[in-house]
């Protein structure tokens, strides 16, 4: 038999200037997605101090909200979050059969989105944060 | 000739399943976040407000349901990915009772959580 | 070695059919072919079917079509078997769910075709031959019928007794083209070749790279004659640079035809006068070519085909995959310019002689499709014709491999019925280069010692002596390339042996083989690798392509006439005193014989009377 | 094939039995090829200067056989530009014209027998309907991603091919109309669904732009779901075979797998709406199956 040359999965990456829209919305929707379950459980830990007591937990939290880093931390969560909903619909309409031929202005759309409601929501989100 | 693959193990539960309950989050998360950024500022958050909240049914249950749904969601999304790239095997049966883990794990821990909250069931 | 009771070589509409009948009689088949399945130029075909299906129609009416459109020089038991089997043929692909372009009422359409007098031609859109192949693979599939892709075949194991007609085809060599192994296969009951056109002996063709004419080619070393290999249908209206066609539906719905001075040609210079554009295919064609002859095509080459005048809506409604093919494959968008054409080969009318059970003379040696001649279609194919050719022959030629009880042919192989011996006027030597010298007296024929070797030890022969030619091949580090003398053989046949033909080009056509021939000799193939050697595998190609363009020359000089396809220009009319006979050549001992055998023209229930052909 | 091959000189002159006669043949013979050979390689640098127009082409380049292959590499060609020149029609010429060992599938040139689907700058496509003009230079030809490549721009197409036959890729049907004339009708309206997804020319171009097949070896693939599509839709199979149509889309590696990427639907060289005909059997499954809940 002839051997033949496998080329592995190395060069996936670095073809990513090649990828289509559907590829990187398929990306962003999966590290979106894990980041998210990342968070569910880091998010339930921290409510968790509500077992040992009320104070302890509206101690925990505020410490937590004075801080800038959570802030924005929270504020790319909200990032994450925002494209994961907006990719979500999008991926929901597709499974619809709904709007497949606008698939890849549907994904630039939520990313833009995703852009404007973050901007949008950064003083909601740094308010009466403590240097 | 190619042998026919014959696991009709049907996925298309899951991926219902995956689909409702993103349909049912994206209503419940919107609230979520609308309720705790933006009407309640972050810096705001007290464990009295929130007993407050959970005191009712309609939240505590609903609380209940988004902590089910969006890790039934995260973890069958987390599975799903897996198994695209080519996850089989005894491997797939492990990571399949780990992530099972997991998720009983956290459910319980929410649970727990929302009931110190609400003091018992608030019926 | 490899051993079945069948085998067919090629896997296009007419081996996938033969095997699929050869398996129905019980028989243990396998197809060796060069190209995967669905490679196959089958699936070029666009056009459709014929076959009689609807009230008003009778395979009596497409039998008379098909002796007229052939100038009467199809065999009538041929031409009727095709038109009596073939509307049992076509439903029996719908029933495998071919998916056919259908009518109201649910039932498959047909439409008008060139030279029919009922519109029976069974379509799927403009993607026949595709939806056709692709059914027909998806029941080898179903069968699990196996196959040999990609396999090349290169010869065959026949015995060596002093005439064809005692010869016995044991099987076939072939050469694995992902591993570069050279291996028998044997076949128990009968061989059947299935490898369709032989586009590429010409520079421009509808054909396939693919299509290098090898099954006929290996017949005729074996001994099997070619039939009628002068009969070339060029269709008038291919993009150049990829021969890729263009319907007639174009002129149809009032196309125009320009040269380089924008000159309504066909009307102009008065090649048609009453039907300009819509004359018949070698009218047009021959036209095109006379205006590149005489300076007057575009870049001296092809001319303009303009429908920009139809305007876009109806061009979009009637001939939108036209826009997209002139688009993909020429670079020009019709609805801004016009699109450049020309002539181009686009079917052999001749092939392996056969009768109408597909056999040759050469015991358990079968052909079917373009590469075998039954005869079917005479001087001229009628379109859509050639499709049904492959599943009413292909099935037969299948049945009879298998060991069915098939009625008795009436159409004679071999010089077992009446023939008379033809001479023709060559000005070099024709034949092998270098006879008489160190070259082998070949052939398919494997063995000296007669018919007492057994049929496997006689394909282990074959084996061997193959390997021994591959590896020769492969040895030799200087001489010529392949394509040098492709490009020069196929270069002097566009020029010399086209829709014209004239005594001195045929002669210089001759000339150049010659020399290629003797070019051969040296050739030289510089990918040593064992490894999918393409160019190994063209440069046994470029043989039979030499041999194949020398019977189309040498029968173009001999038939002193103009019927169907064949136009000569000292001789412009149809002369059936002398001519109602088909054009033989043989292979004796690396030179090619002349010989003709007398046309059929009775018919089952009539005789079918040489009239004029007009529309 | 005959053996009729001369020998090289030095042998021949070894041999006795060459006849003076035949070793003056054979060297006027050698010389007119050397000639002939020299002219054509001449002919094919000077065309490749002097068109204003030549376009650069890298192809990638790998032979297991051959020591200087071994190691993959690309290597540059550049080809004289006709009007209305395709990417297989480049590669053909630097094939005849500078390289004979240049190794590709190909057939038909017109799109129809799918044995050129090549990876050009980033994408994949058919070589044969691909214009030059409408790429960016140099062009980079590659063999398909996620396929073991074989020799140059050769790929093994064996995994493909088994997924293709893994469905069933047979018209099946239990209403046969018993005359051998008798034709199944089928409306117009069923053919023109089924239409899109019978034009698949087996490329594989779409699985080898697919992550998800690229990743999942079992994944089935928009090729093998479109041949599946073909049937399941076609209402002459009945009803009971659509349920065992769909049983195998259902399983595991089948319709789920896929993640509605829509590079399959965009590289697809027939146009066939891949992605929008998993996502309605992945309908067609889920409402088949809500009927036993
Ligand atoms: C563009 C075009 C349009 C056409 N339209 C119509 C139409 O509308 N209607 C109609 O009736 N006819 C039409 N024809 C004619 C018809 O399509 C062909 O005559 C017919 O398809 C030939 O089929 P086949 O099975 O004989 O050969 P092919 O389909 O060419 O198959 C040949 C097979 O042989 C194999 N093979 C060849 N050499 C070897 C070897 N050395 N070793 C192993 N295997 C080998 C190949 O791999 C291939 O599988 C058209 C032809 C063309 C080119
Ligand atoms: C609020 C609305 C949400 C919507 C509309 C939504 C939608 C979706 C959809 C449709 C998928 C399936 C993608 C596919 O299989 O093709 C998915 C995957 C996923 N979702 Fe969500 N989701 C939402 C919220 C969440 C939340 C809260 C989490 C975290 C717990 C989450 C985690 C995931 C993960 C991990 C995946 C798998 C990603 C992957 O493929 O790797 N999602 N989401
Ligand atoms: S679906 Fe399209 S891309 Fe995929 S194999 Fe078929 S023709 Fe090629
Ligand atoms: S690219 Fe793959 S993920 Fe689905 S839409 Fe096409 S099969
Ligand atoms: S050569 Fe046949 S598809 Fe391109």
């Amino acid at each position: 038999m002839s051997q033949s040359y496998n080329r592995g999965l190395i060069e996936d990456f670095s073809r990513w200037r090649e990828f289509s829209a559907g590829m990187w919305a398929w990306i962003f929707h999966k590290f979106t997605g894990w980041v998210l379950v990342g968070y569910l459980f880091t998010h339930i830990a921290v409510l968790s101090t509500a077992l040992s007591g009320a104070a302890a937990y509206t101690n925990t939290i505020q410490a937590l909200e004075s801080l800038l880093v959570v802030r924005i931390l929270e504020v790319g969560l909200l990032a994450v979050a925002v494209f994961h909903i907006l990719n979500g619909l999008r991926l929901l309409f597709v499974d619809l059969g709904v709007g497949l031929e606008a698939q890849d202005r549907s994904f630039y759309a939520s990313l833009i989105l995703t852009g404007v409601i973050v901007v949008a929501s950064v003083p909601t989100f740094l308010s009466g944060v403590s240097i | 000739m190619a042998e026919r693959y014959t696991s009709f193990e049907p996925g298309g539960r899951r991926w219902l399943w995956q689909r409702l309950t993103a349909a049912f989050l994206v209503v419940v998360l919107a609230f979520h976040f609308f309720l705790l950024h933006f009407l309640n500022h972050a810096d705001e958050v007290t464990f009295a407000l929130s007993q407050a909240r959970m005191e009712q049914l309609t939240y505590f249950s609903l609380m209940i349901l988004f902590l089910v749904t969006a890790t039934f969601h995260g973890v069958n999304g987390v599975y799903n990915a897996l198994v695209n790239q080519g996850l089989s095997g005894t491997r797939k049966t492990a990571v399949k009772a780990i992530l099972g883990l997991a998720s009983v794990l956290l459910i319980v821990q929410g649970v727990r959580t929302a009931l110190a909250w609400a003091g018992g069931v608030p019926i | 070695m490899y051993e079945h009771d069948v085998i067919v070589v090629g896997a296009g509409g007419a081996g996938l059919r033969a095997a699929i009948a050869a398996h129905e009689e019980g028989a243990d088949v396998a197809i060796v072919s060069k190209l995967h399945p669905v490679r196959s130029h089958t699936g070029a075909a666009e056009g459709g079917i014929n076959a009689a299906l609807r009230e008003g129609d009778s395979w009596e009416d497409h039998a008379y079509d098909t002796m007229k459109g052939s100038d009467y020089l199809a065999d009538a038991p041929a031409a009727e078997t095709l038109c009596k089997d073939s509307p049992k043929e076509t439903i029996k692909l719908e029933h495998w769910g071919m998916a056919f372009s259908r009518d109201d009422d649910g039932r498959v359409s047909q439409r008008p075709f060139g030279g029919l007098s009922f519109p029976r031609t069974t379509y799927a859109g403009a993607e026949t031959g595709h939806q056709l192949l692709h059914t027909m693979y998806e029941q080898l599939v179903k069968r699990g019928i196996k196959v040999y892709d990609e396999w090349h075949v290169t010869r065959l194991a026949v015995s060596d007794e002093e005439t064809p007609e005692d010869r016995t085809c044991h099987g076939i060599v072939a050469y694995d083209v992902q591993t570069g192994q050279v291996e028998g296969f044997r076949a128990r009951n009968g061989v059947i070749l299935a490898t369709g056109g032989l586009g590429q002996v010409y520079d421009h063709t509808t054909n396939a790279v693919a299509n290098t004419g090898d099954g006929v080619a290996m017949a005729y070393r074996a001994g099997a004659p070619m039939e009628d290999m002068e009969f070339i249908q060029f269709h008038p209206t291919t993009l150049p640079s990829t021969g890729v066609l263009i319907t007639e539906g174009v002129r149809g719905e009032g196309g125009i035809l320009y040269n380089e001075n924008g000159e309504r040609f066909m009307f102009e210079y008065g090649y048609a006068n009453n039907l300009g554009e819509l004359a018949s295919r070698d009218v047009v064609s021959r036209a095109e070519l006379t205006e590149v002859n005489e300076g007057r095509g575009i870049e001296d080459e092809y001319v303009h085909l303009d429908m920009r005048h139809l305007g876009e809506e109806r061009i979009i409604d009637r001939l939108e995959n036209i826009v997209h093919l002139s688009e993909d494959f020429e670079g020009v968008n019709p609805l801004d310019a016009p699109m450049p054409v020309k002539p181009g080969q686009h079917y052999a009318m001749g092939g392996i002689e056969t009768d109408e059970n597909g056999e040759t003379c050469i015991s358990g040696l079968y052909a079917a499709g373009e590469c075998a001649c039954a005869s079917v279609h005479g001087g001229n194919r009628l379109g859509g014709n050639a499709l049904p050719e492959l599943i009413v022959f292909g099935k037969r030629a299948g049945h009879h491999a298998a060991g069915k009880d098939m009625e008795d042919a009436r159409i004679t192989t071999g010089k077992e019925g009446e023939y008379e011996l033809g001479e023709v006027d060559s000005p070099v030597e024709l034949g092998e280069a270098g006879i008489g010298e160190d070259a082998v007296a070949d052939g398919g024929t494997a063995a000296d010692a007669g018919a007492s070797v057994s049929g496997t030890d006689l394909v282990q022969r074959a084996v061997e002596d193959e390997r021994e030619t591959i590896e020769t091949l492969l040895e030799r580090d200087d001489g010529i390339q392949q394509a040098e003398i492709r490009e020069r053989v196929q270069k002097s046949m566009t020029r010399n042996v086209n829709v014209f033909r004239e005594e001195s080009a045929l002669k210089d056509a001759l000339r150049d083989l010659r020399e290629a021939r003797e070019l051969y000799q040296q050739v030289f193939v510089a990918d040593k690798s064992r490894t999918f050697n393409t160019d190994l595998l063209q440069t046994l190609e470029m043989r039979n392509i030499l041999d194949i363009a020398e019977a189309i020359t040498l029968g173009a000089l001999a038939r002193n006439e103009f019927r169907g396809a064949h136009w000569r220009k000292e001789y412009q009319e149809r002369r059936d005193e002398e001519w109602l006979k088909h054009t033989m050549l043989s292979w004796n001992d690396g030179r090619p014989e002349l010989w003709y055998k007398p046309v059929i023209l009775e018919g089952e229930n009539k005789t079918y009377e040489p009239k004029v052909r007009s529309y | 094939m005959s053996t009729q091959v001369p020998e090289s000189v030095e042998e021949e002159s070894a041999t006795e039995t060459a006849s003076a006669g035949k070793q003056k043949r054979d060297a006027k013979k050698r010389e007119r090829a050397e000639r002939v050979q020299e002219q054509r390689e001449a002919e094919a640098a000077e065309k490749a200067r002097s068109a204003d127009d030549t376009y650069h082409l890298k192809v990638f380049r790998y032979d297991p056989e051959v020591p200087e292959k071994q190691e993959p590499r690309f290597d540059d060609f550049h080809v004289p530009y006709k009007q209305g020149m395709t990417v297989l029609d480049a590669l053909m010429w630097a094939r005849d014209h500078y390289d004979s060992s240049l190794t590709f599938r190909h057939s038909c040139r017109q799109a129809i027998c799918g044995s050129d689907a090549l990876f050009v700058n980033g994408s994949q496509r058919l070589g044969c309907k691909t214009q030059l003009s409408d790429l960016s230079e140099p062009i980079r030809v590659e063999p398909l991603p996620h396929s073991d490549v074989v020799k140059d721009l050769v790929v093994d197409m064996e995994h493909f091919y088994d997924q293709m036959e893994s469905v069933e890729p047979y018209f099946q049907t239990n209403s046969l109309p018993d005359g051998e004339l008798d034709e199944q009708r089928q409306t117009r309206e069923n053919r023109e669904k089924v239409k899109m997804s019978t034009r698949c020319i087996w490329c594989s171009a779409c699985m080898s732009s697919c992550n998800i097949a690229a990743g999942d070896n079992e994944y089935l693939g928009p090729a093998a779901i479109n041949k599946a599509y073909r049937f399941a839709m076609d209402e002459r199979e009945g009803e009971d075979m659509k349920q065992r149509r769909l049983e195998i889309l259902e399983q595991e590696h089948g319709v789920w797998r896929c993640q509605t990427q829509f590079s399959c639907t965009e590289v697809c060289p027939k146009d066939i709406p891949l992605t929008e005909h998993i996502q309605e059997l992945k309908r067609e499954a889920i409402k088949n199956n809500l009927k036993f809940w």
